[in-house]
């Protein structure tokens, strides 16, 4: 037996901790119905490499992972390449299959 | 005269050097010299977290007790006044100093300046031990002082930071008034405050097998991850310029001297006004960070916090607290 | 007669506020109010997992070097079976309460009923200090009954989910006997209470410095996260209706009143019946909704946590403890 | 010189934390030899928006991922399918490209 | 409106904490400009299943996340591969598209 | 002769039972049970690091203090070398007896080597308690000996790993002299040893109540997380011979029999012997694991953890220790 796969897009974005909010506010706004939060423990990035600032979360970064449709995700990257101009933060996009298409 | 100037200064030597050997100090540097050498020691981040949390609740809670017994202090609200002005004074003189001689832009500048307006609960900390041991108790309404100093810094950063970026930088919000005003620092400072003056002598009998007995020792163990902690920073820095690491050596003196003149102007008294004085010439590492983070998000956390945690702590710490402590002294009589 | 009760009223009222106003209340209140208003405020949870491992370690070390001094008491036994009864009869009560006047579906109302089955250690912490002070010294057993109540509520909840959805939602299994009969505080409780028992007085004078003298302290701090968590379960579960919120605020009545009878029935003192009281009244934030999780994958833990965190744990600490050693002292004499 | 990548199949799965064990048996029956566990900080889903339950971990979520064969993958989704019906969870798959064929 | 993606390669490690210096060396001698570090919580690989040691990091592992040009993940994999003869570890290779070209 | 042999034997066999029921070895044992039952009671990560630094900074300030009482002592350079000796030799002893009497490769058997020519602090630590109840005050210098012997051994591991695989899998470097020469533990003992020297009797009053009154159970609460994780290691290393258990079991006698010649030749006193004796017989789980990780990346941590933490440690910590005291009592004088 052989499931059928249904084709969504994964959108995955790196970010400072202290936006996640703001960031998450523009996911509910376009009606995301689904992401999950992961914490990071340090990187590189255009503003050099980090790691936790410990007593202050000023540095903390975290990566947001959300499956979602197509056309959401083009909507999304539009408000994001916006946000980007003001916050910091990357944003990956590529290809994966569900097992439950009524769910993303 | 000359000969009492004199022993004067042997006991501020001698008190400097009590210092520099107790054991606050000596982890202290322990912890800076296994940082600097990259050694693996590590407290972890959580325990870190929350041995700052104990350090604020007990002399948040001490103070309180100590506001119970000394009723409503004349001098409290002429204190109030002065960490005010501190607050929003020193980071116009920090943002003049930084745009004037190192290469900062306008946003970290802003920052920076904001750090250097609030102050560090832990140096506050580390002050209380030195200033109890040489000049006597001091008064506890300066808990209170502490809390407060910690916010009016942050909006006049803010407001520099808007100056340097016509509204495009800085953003004012619902998640910044909270990081300013209900930082966790100041919510735990005020609300063990308060809980203190309100449970008063009872409270502080039942509690002091944990916030006064161990106090010391918790602090060791806590500045012994601040010394790993502020190694980690300035190594961070090493792209620091000589003038911003003049900076972080000078503007500490600068702010104390500016907080010696306001403490003259409140009429606190050698102990109460070593620490009013400390605070003035310590910059923050907790609250204004994660505020800056939010209003200032262009800024580099890179520069504010290796100057406060990498130069201006440790110098405050050695040689600073001494230097504020005799100071004061002097100038408000012993 | 009626002037006696007068003056007992008198003194309830003045322990209940003496409880108020304790530390432990007002550092709740402090991290309940920070958590209302979203604050920064936060204990590590490694933190607070630490204080609660702390807090369970001393107290059934503590009740175990009790039960070393008094021996083997013969209501002991009667108030084992009163606990049976408590944790499985008070989930069908709450069960039917909960489907006759609210609108929650079988499996989560099973997992509700657990919650309220079971017991809080906290809850039960935080009313040893009053009821020391109000009423004397409890027995020391009390502390096994405290681990013998979190499990039967567990299999009571669980044959609910089973009987609400033939099979299909409720699990039996390895992991899930492993979580009802060696959770961790069960584990913790009942090896501390052994210790104890065995090392007796010896032990206490090796351990007091660390078990029993900054026990208050270490009180408040864990409860000030206490109060963080309440309050963010509060919000998490905005969605609660009316009907819930006064299920939460009813239910530990009703099932204190039937701790009560009990505790008449097992002929405890008015000290140890307080306690039993409140055991009663108490709901389950730590064992249960981990055994939920596995037992019952479909029940929404929002529901379960939002009502036993977020309003019945504020209300039992702040009125719920003072009623129930009032009731107690009345009914059981003091 | 350039290395030849070999297609596989990554796998990655959203679930409870108390549910793991139920998961990983599922993944050993069917033989793969590798997997990584990553901690989640918080998400939201078709049961609402979590956060760590801090005193008990009855509210953790973990986030699986592991690299196996196109073959195997197909299995697996089988018998996901079938547990997504009583536990909660989520699965996404995608393609990657791995240097050693033999180890996955 | 529609923004274009811009394909990328997006490389992802899983090693042992103790090692995670010698492989950033590698990333930063290619000039590689961004990476993202994220803990592991346990696993199962050709050396066993494997949970966090506690009291020393010995057995920690960590995932490493690189968004790179195609050119730069080849070379890098070349370099990863000599290192994966000494060192453990696993290396995952997969498509993903970016909005700002010019930071990847 | 013999009657006052018989009685010393009794003597022996009542202080053994006395640290088999003493609550630091019942805590351990609860945890490991719990461990073995699968319960959920786990110590946070954090928390469990943050006492595992409590207590080296404790037992090193202390061992200080006493250096500062005592002066340089003129065993202090014997036992150093004698140190030296054990930490050179013992992992020489155990790799012959590795590769001679089980499967273990090269590099496995150098790993587990190294691991048992250092030493387990927690061992150590918990060592002190019955010696000190036993055979009374030990020169504090034998802290820093702790620390001296964490670093010889992974150099004779490392040496005998790239023996057994000619250059490639063994390396030196950077990190791994970082590691061998300043890592955590090292660091931080003989930091507080120095601190605790310098401030004498005047740092151990202020610190007192934070490093000596709470030690016995801030030991336990660490022993029950310490028992947890060795039966967690027992059970990942169900792979492991009967042959490889025979070695956990035996080595630490050979090595605590090489280690009491050597306290002879040292000229220790008897209860300064035994935790020499004792550091001997134990086997490292925190320093020499990270340094292999980076040394020997191809060892598997599973066989030399397995050992070190499921079988020796246990070992030690109940039936070890009382023997290592008790042989060292007869041989060296009580
Ligand atoms: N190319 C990349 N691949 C993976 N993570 C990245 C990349 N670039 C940036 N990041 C992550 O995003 C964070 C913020 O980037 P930045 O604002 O450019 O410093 C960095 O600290 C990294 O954790
Ligand atoms: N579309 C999605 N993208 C990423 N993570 C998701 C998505 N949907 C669900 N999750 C994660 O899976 C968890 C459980 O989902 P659920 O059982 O639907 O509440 C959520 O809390 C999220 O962390
Ligand atoms: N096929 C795989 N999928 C995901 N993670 C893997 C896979 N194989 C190995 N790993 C991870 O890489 C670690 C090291 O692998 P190894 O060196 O083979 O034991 C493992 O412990 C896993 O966390
Ligand atoms: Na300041
Ligand atoms: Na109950
Ligand atoms: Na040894």
């Amino acid at each position: 037996m052989t499931l059928t796969l249904h084709a969504r897009k994964r959108l995955e974005l790196v970010l400072d901790a202290p936006h996640l909010e703001r960031y998450l506010r523009v996911l509910e706004a376009h009606g995301v119905r689904g992401y999950t939060v992961l914490p990071a423990l340090g990187g590189k990035g255009s503003r050099g490499t980090w790691r936790p600032s410990r007593l202050t979360d000023a540095s903390d970064r975290v990566v947001v992972l959300a499956v979602v449709s197509e056309e959401l995700a083009k909507e999304l990257l539009v408000d994001l390449d916006v946000l980007f101009d003001e916050l910091p933060g990357v944003a990956f996009l590529s290809d994966v299959g569900v097992l439950r298409p009524d769910r993303f | 005269m000359i000969h009492s100037r004199h022993r004067q200064q042997a006991v501020d030597v001698d008190a400097a050097l009590a210092t520099l050997l107790s054991p606050v100090v000596l982890f202290f540097a322990l912890g800076f010299g296994a940082g600097l050498g990259r050694s693996s020691l590590a407290v972890p981040e959580a325990v870190a977290k929350g041995l700052s949390l104990y350090l604020m609740l007990a002399i948040g809670f001490k103070g309180g007790v100590e506001m119970n017994h000394a009723g409503l202090d004349p001098t409290l609200l002429r204190t109030v006044v002065a960490g005010l002005v501190a607050g929003l004074g020193i980071p116009l003189v920090a943002y003049a100093a930084l745009r004037k001689t190192t290469a900062l832009g306008g946003l970290d500048a802003a920052s920076v300046a904001a750090h250097y307006g609030s102050i560090s609960v832990v140096t506050f900390v580390a002050a209380t031990e030195h200033v109890e041991r040489t000049l006597g108790s001091y008064a506890g309404f300066i808990v209170a002082i502490v809390a407060l100093m910690e916010t009016p810094a942050i909006v006049a950063g803010l407001l520099l930071a808007r100056r340097a970026e016509r509204g495009k930088g800085a953003r004012f919000g619902g998640a910044l008034m909270r990081e300013v005003f209900l930082n966790g620092s100041v919510v735990l400072l005020l609300g063990s405050l308060l809980i203190g003056a309100i449970t008063g002598d009872e409270g502080y009998r039942s509690l002091a097998p944990f916030i006064a007995s161990p106090f010391k020792g918790v602090l060791c163990l806590f500045l012994l991850d601040m010394g790993v902690t502020a190694a980690r920073r300035l190594q961070d820095a090493t792209a620091m310029s000589t003038r911003l690491v003049a900076f972080g050596l000078l503007m500490p003196l600068v702010s104390a001297a500016l907080g010696l003149a306001l403490a003259v102007m409140a009429g606190l008294d050698a102990a109460t006004g070593a620490l009013f004085v400390t605070l003035c010439g310590s910059a923050s590492y907790i609250a204004v960070p994660a505020a800056m983070r939010i209003a200032v998000p262009k800024a580099n956390p890179a520069y504010s916090l290796g100057l406060s945690l990498g130069i201006t702590f440790p110098f405050n710490l050695t040689l600073g607290i001494p230097l504020y402590a005799a100071a004061a002294a002097r100038v408000l009589g012993s």
